[in-house]
């Protein structure tokens, strides 16, 4: 079954290296990705919670307020008589007091007020609850936002304790998690809508936001904020897992790359180290050190690759590999012609980086 | 009703500078699958067996020096492989400096290419094979602003870092000469 | 010095004036003919008409834009346009509705109306008005070019530095919205100036503050707020430009720049900008509800206060647009308080009309059907707006498709179902003609349900997560099917606005002659001939009330000692409106066009080079002498009008 | 003269209309009405008030912007001296100077006194001149480029703002003097050089408060 898959992945990247050389400008569709919860109302955590409160309290008095004014406008309408194209104006309201209307205006003011008040402090009350969350035996986890990734580091006791990965935010249920967020080159927002609200990652200024996941599960989060070509494409995962399964996560991150066992594997890091790769990854326990792209000591851990765009199978991987810009048009990442042998190869590494 | 031709000419001449300047070429694959990609050279100072120029044959991208977008990838690229650590913002230091009319290999951009895929004596790595030729000719473009070669409405401006060297796009042109051997001591 | 009365030139004695005067009267107000007498012209209803039909042109190719990103999102993982063509297109769109539709069409329809409703022969200062058109022309005809030479602006319509900046917008895309900016703002200034002093001055006499129409109101107000808000954008987009060409630091915050700046200084302008368009669809409400529900409008104080109320809370709430940010705690429940209190002002009017269609009686006309959609689409994004204000449910809906639908039902709802409205209202006024009824039912039904089917599923992909701006989606997301039908909705509006040009288009030939006043409204741009006269009216009404044309005694007499053959205005007083002095207006010339050119040279020369900003300026200085200095035979007509105060 | 001058003054004080007519038989007679008139009276006035209140924003906001940048960095002025006070203070001295012969001008005009207005304008204009060649020397005096650091690109920003000021209003005192000495004129002209003069004083009051910020921001 393996070896059937492996085989079929090998013809897929035979097909994409062919594709790529015949420089077709077509593309075969993506493969979907399998997206994480990703619904601003469908919650999983207290601070999104408390704003689905917020939410429906605003979203009550807001339909209460529009169908009494949709209602007035009706009964106005059926009330009030028809007139001729020629009619003469009444203009018996001139120099008169209308009590009737006067007071109407005045009520609906009123209570337009004190609905507006209400809502004002439970957005005020709201607000305070999110910035008081507990944050005892937090997490501490840094978020770069990049054009079109995100980085995040890890921090531990020792500084060899502290790892780096990309686009996969693995975080314990029921721990409060304190991100620091900043940003390399232009403005990003980092929003997970089932966890909380968003926060700008801003070049030259540090933004922190704290949340807590309550139910394991996988939720997707993506940049908010316009930030160019790929905007569209810089998503990202947020892996909630019982402790016992993060920690055992952890420890599996903070080891360097599994050297290659088998040829092929062997064959592709060569590969890897002597071609455009090099340039910009790192591989933790090899000589690949450039912090430009995703780092890629556990490439082979994660389900998705390209910021949430293509699943991390051997197929996506060479077709990516080959041509990226297939994929995300405007992404960093330059196209990389191998030979089919070394493609295979270099999957066949990748693919190894458990 | 004096003729008219030559004012359209011109007209029609900036509108397509303007459309070419402006232009986002994301890179294609190359046609031809890199050469085998054990037998490429470390990046180390002399490393083993650079590709002849020519023995792969890649097409001349030189035009990408009249595109903003090239030069400025070159910038980011420039940045990236950290070329800045040895010629720093084209002032030099470890590197001979790239904002001056002294070009030892020439200043024509197949001339740069070929010292940035081949490497040069005293310290140029050979870089061919690992940075794919698309980004070699957008690092070469942006080389050229860094002497002034390039349109003053192509080269880069300012970037969002410490203010080193003026600005690519405030640079005066220098005019290219062969270097002297004599002044290499830098 | 003063020669007064040394051969007494002819005046209007007879009121109603005789044949003759009225000839000379229309002699002398009239535009140059030619092509030359064509770019000469400076009457206000010539330039409101020019004015009023750019900007509806900018609101098509906008509107063409906004299809072509409904095309691309009709379906998930779309390649029909790429992220840069895609990136270019929202960004075009968002500037031309905001900087080159919404806010010029307000200010055109007042050039235009103005004037006529407070019984003035010409806006304050007709050549700066000519030149103001002739500037906003060339800026918005700058932006299309570039886009056509794909050097369109791609960072969006507020241009966040630093991705507009020049480390991350290379080449001149984001330059040329700069400069775009510049141009439009400083049309919209020299507008604002314009109106400001013509509604203060040149008012009919008679026509106290108290009694001027609610919709001059509304601009006198808008008017204001430009003035306050627009500096803000334009010292914003300066320092942009000079971060890009000349190296200068302001965003760069290695340098001790900041980005935040950039957003403080655009949002100071960018929100009150949203009630600078809202305003006027106000004023067009107040003007078209009273005439049919035939009775004076309910609680007039009540809505000026409010709008004035509603002007100076609109400079109190930018930073809602910057909750996102990490600012202080009490910062953002101060912002949220201000954002949530705006709502009062417009409830007050709200309810004012309320009150006005309850005790009326009501004539069915295509423009008072206009006003309803405004009380179901404006409220509605009231309603998104109290959500948006709300910093907690902010976070989560900004930056998303919530947003998109939030601010198009607040902006279309607020304004352009009003200006619809307003063209259906004021369209016989203009042309002398009606439009039909038929096609204009058709087209508010359609925008209408197309409108809402367009924006409101955008809600729903909001909440689901789907941010703004994104030039595609994967099918994995599950966002295709509502995408779909905004697209669907999309075709409907534009085939709405279609059948309203071909009404426009057949109206103009065969609709019915309007006369002068086809609605029995009481306002006085409706006691002149439709369209009307160049001299707008034959003889200045003397104003008694608020509603001249409907109250008795609401004209009091006629004006009368004008000269007939020189440009000659009675200037009142601002509060009362006393005749106070007869003031000689220049006539037609050239310059102002001349002058925009050399403005346009200077402004798109200083996008390639600094140098610009000298050499620029010199055809600049002499085309603004030119124009200023007076010319021999105007000189001696005013000299033989003169009598010193 | 003098009569009118008096007249013109009396109404400013009463602020009553001159002889308002009133409507008599459905008309209202404005012939006699006066063909212009000064300060709040003319269109121009309102014009110029307009433009004085959009500057004063600008000026405002690039104020705030000068010391939003300021509370951004820990050090002010960045990494460059702050300008040498010489030649502003100079230039500050010969501005408010400059207000007196804007003063008699403004008079003069209100006068309806050629003579006057010619001379009081034609000083106006040296004084613009002598002014703009301060305003030169000061540039060179900033001790720092606009490329520099956020401390030297607002400076620069707020210099020029004011000198464009400078410059158009020089120009437009220019082309009014010249005016004077070879006409055509009338009336309204010596509404114009009121107008004028207004505007100067604006620009040599909204400089007080920039030459503070600018040469004293980073002192203080």
């Amino acid at each position: 079954m393996g070896a059937e898959l492996r085989r079929r992945a090998f013809a897929l990247v035979a097909a994409a290296v062919a594709a790529a050389s015949a420089g077709a400008a077509f593309a075969q569709g993506r493969t979907p990705v399998v997206p994480g919860a990703h619904d601003a109302l469908a919650v999983a955590g207290p601070q999104a919670a408390q704003i689905g409160e917020l939410w429906n309290l605003t979203v009550f008095i807001c339909t209460a307020v529009f169908c009494a004014i949709l209602l007035g406008v009706v009964f106005a309408l059926w009330r009030s008589g028809r007139a001729r194209d020629d009619e003469p104006a009444d203009l018996s309201s001139i120099g008169r007091h209308e009590r009737g209307p006067y007071l109407s205006v005045l009520w609906s003011v009123g209570v337009s007020i004190v609905l507006l008040l209400v809502l004002v402090v439970a957005s005020v009350v709201t607000d305070r609850a999110l910035a008081r969350m507990s944050l005892e035996n937090a997490v501490n986890i840094d978020v770069t936002g990049h054009q079109w990734w995100w980085e995040l580091r890890y921090g531990g006791d020792k500084p060899s304790d502290s790892f780096t990965t990309a686009n996969e935010l693995h975080i314990p249920v029921g721990r409060p998690v304190i991100l620091k967020l900043r940003a390399d080159d232009v403005i990003h927002s980092f929003w997970v809508p089932s966890l909380a609200g968003k926060k700008d990652l801003i070049p030259g200024r540090t933004a922190t936001l704290h949340f807590r996941a309550d139910q394991a599960g996988r939720y997707r989060g993506q940049c908010a904020e316009f930030c160019g070509f790929q905007h569209a494409f810089m998503a990202f995962e947020v892996i909630a897992e019982p402790p016992d399964r993060y920690d055992a996560w952890v420890a599996a991150q903070r080891q360097p790359a599994a050297e290659p066992t088998d040829a092929g594997a062997r064959r592709g890091q060569e590969v890897f180290l002597g071609s455009a790769c090099i340039m910009c990854h790192a591989i933790e326990g090899t000589t690949a050190g450039a912090r430009k792209a995703p780092d890629l000591t556990h490439l082979a851990s994660r389900t998705t690759i390209a910021a949430g765009t293509l699943p991390n199978r051997s197929a996506e991987l060479a077709r990516w590999i080959a041509n990226p810009q297939e994929f995300k048009p405007g992404t960093n990442m330059p196209a990389t012609a191998l030979p089919a042998d070394d493609m295979r190869a270099l999957v066949a590494y990748l693919e190894s980086l458990k | 009703m004096i003729s008219r031709a030559p004012v359209v000419a011109t007209l029609l001449a900036c509108a397509l500078a303007g459309c070419y300047r402006e232009k986002r070429e994301f890179e294609s694959p190359p046609e031809t699958p890199a050469r085998d990609a054990a037998r490429l050279s470390a990046v180390l100072p002399g490393g083993s067996a650079p590709l002849k120029p020519g023995a792969q044959p890649t097409p001349d991208r030189s035009r990408l020096d009249e595109n903003a977008f090239a030069v400025n990838q070159g910038k980011r690229l420039y940045r990236w492989y950290n070329c800045s650590g040895c010629h720093s913002n084209g002032g030099g230091g470890m590197g001979v400096p790239l904002m001056d009319a002294e070009w030892r290999y020439g200043h024509e951009p197949r001339a740069i290419y070929a010292s940035i895929v081949e490497g040069r004596p005293n310290g140029m790595p050979a870089f061919g094979g690992r940075i794919p030729d698309e980004q070699v000719w957008q690092i070469v473009a942006y080389v050229r602003s860094l002497s002034g070669q390039v349109q003053k409405d192509v080269a880069p401006s300012r970037s969002d870092t410490i203010s080193g060297a003026p600005p690519e796009n405030t640079r005066p042109e220098a005019k290219p000469a062969p270097g002297k051997a004599a002044s290499s001591g830098r | 010095m003063t020669v007064s009365g040394t051969a007494s030139p002819p005046r209007l004695n007879s009121v109603p004036p005789s044949a003759e005067d009225a000839a000379a009267l229309e002699r002398t107000w009239r535009d140059p003919p030619g092509l030359l007498g064509w770019l000469a012209a400076i009457n206000h209803k010539e330039i409101g008409k020019r004015f009023i039909v750019t900007a509806f042109g900018f609101f098509v190719a906008g509107g063409l834009l906004a299809a072509a990103m409904r095309l691309q999102l009709a379906q998930p993982d779309n390649r029909l346009i790429g992220p840069d063509l895609y990136n270019q297109i929202f960004t075009m769109h968002g500037t031309t509705m905001m900087f080159l539709f919404a806010v010029p069409v307000m200010q055109a329809m007042s050039i235009y109306l103005v004037p006529l409703m407070i019984g003035s022969r010409s806006v304050a200062f007709p050549r700066m008005n000519a030149y103001g058109y002739w500037i906003y022309l060339f800026g918005g005809l700058m932006l299309f070019v570039a886009f056509a030479l794909n050097i369109g602006p791609d960072a969006g319509w507020f241009s966040y530095v630093p991705l507009a900046g020049p480390d991350y917008s290379p080449g001149k895309r984001v330059d040329f919205w700069a400069q775009m900016i510049t141009f439009t703002e400083l049309s919209a200034l020299i507008e604002a100036v314009i109106l400001i002093t013509g509604v203060l001055k040149l008012r009919a006499p008679g026509m106290t503050l108290n009694r001027i129409p609610l919709f001059v109101w509304g601009m006198l107000v808008t008017a204001f707020m430009v003035m306050f808000a627009m500096p803000a954008v334009m010292l914003a987009s300066t320092a942009l430009i000079t971060d890009r060409l000349v190296a200068t630091h302001f965003y760069n915050p290695a340098e001790g720049g900041d980005a935040i700046l950039w957003q403080h200084l655009f949002w100071f302008f960018g929100h009150p900008e949203v009630y600078l368009i809202f305003i006027p669809g106000l004023g067009f409400m107040s003007a078209i509800i009273p005439t049919f529900a035939r009775r004076p409008i309910f609680g007039y104080s009540a809505m000026v206060l409010s709008l004035i109320a509603t002007a100076f809370l609109a400079f109190g709430l930018w930073v809602h647009h910057m909750f996102a940010t990490n600012l202080p705690e009490l910062g953002k429940s101060f912002f949220t308080a201000v954002s949530m209190m705006i709502a009062i002002p417009s409830a007050v009017q709200i309810f004012c009309w309320l009150a006005t269609l309850w005790t009326g009686k009501l004539v069915f006309k295509t423009p008072l059907l206009f006003t309803f959609a405004f009380f179901f689409v404006l409220v509605l994004g009231g309603m998104t707006g109290i959500i948006l204000a709300s910093v907690p449910l902010d976070l989560q809906v900004h930056d998303t498709y919530f947003v998109v639908a939030h601010l198009h039902y607040v902006l279309i709802g607020g304004a352009v179902f009003p200006l619809f409205g307003a063209f259906y209202y004021w369209f016989p006024k203009i042309t002398g003609r009606m439009l039909s009824e038929r096609l204009g039912r058709w087209n508010f039904w359609l925008f209408l349900i197309g409108f809402n089917v367009t924006f409101f599923p955008m809600h729903m992909l909001g909440l689901q997560g789907m941010p703004r701006r994104v030039y595609t989606y994967g099918a994995e997301m599950g966002w295709s099917n509502l995408n779909a039908l905004a697209s669907l909705g999309a075709l409907t509006i534009a085939i709405s606005m279609l059948l309203f040009v071909i009404n426009v288009w057949r109206s103009l030939r065969h609709g019915a002659v309007a006369g002068p006043n086809p609605w029995n409204a009481g306002t006085l741009e409706w006691s002149t001939p439709s369209p009307p006269p160049a001299c707008n009216f034959e003889a200045i009404p003397v104003v008694g009330g608020r509603d001249p044309l409907w109250e008795p005694g609401g004209v009091r007499g006629h004006v009368a000692g004008l000269a007939v053959d020189s440009r000659e205005l009675l200037m009142t007083t601002v509060l009362d409106a006393e005749p106070e002095t007869r003031e000689s207006f220049p006539e037609p010339t050239i310059w102002p066009f001349v002058g925009a050119v050399a403005t346009t040279v200077f402004f798109i020369g200083s996008i390639f080079t600094p140098w610009a900003i000298v050499w620029g300026s010199v055809p600049v200085a002499i085309a603004l002498t030119a124009w200023f200095w007076p010319k021999r035979r105007e000189n001696t007509a005013h000299l033989a009008l003169e009598r010193a105060p | 003269m003098s009569a009118e001058a008096d007249q013109v003054t009396a109404t400013r004080r009463s602020g009553a209309v001159a002889g308002a007519p009133t409507v008599a038989g459905g008309v209202l007679d404005v012939r006699e009405l006066p063909s212009f008139g000064f300060s709040h009276r003319s269109v121009m006035w309102w014009g110029t008030a307009g433009l004085m209140a959009i500057e004063s924003t600008v000026f405002a906001l690039a104020i705030v912007v000068y010391f939003y940048l300021r509370t951004h960095s820990e050090l002010w002025p960045m990494r460059s001296p702050p300008p040498e006070l010489l030649w502003g203070t100079l230039n500050t001295v010969v501005m408010i100077v400059s207000l007196w012969p804007n003063q008699l001008a403004k008079r003069a005009a209100m006068k309806l006194d050629k003579s006057g207005v010619q001379l009081w304008l034609s000083v106006c204009t040296v004084l613009g001149f002598l002014i703009l060649m301060l305003r030169g020397l000061e540039l060179t005096a900033l001790n720092v480029r606009w490329d520099t650091d956020a401390y030297g690109s607002i400076v620069w920003m707020i210099m020029l703002l004011h000198t464009t000021h400078l410059v158009t209003d020089t120009w437009d005192t220019t082309v009014l003097d010249v005016l004077f000495f070879t006409g055509p004129l009338e009336g309204k002209r010596y509404v114009d050089v009121n107008e004028n003069a207004i505007y100067w004083n604006f620009v040599v009051l909204s400089w007080l408060p920039t030459y503070a910020v600018i040469y004293f921001g980073p002192r203080g």
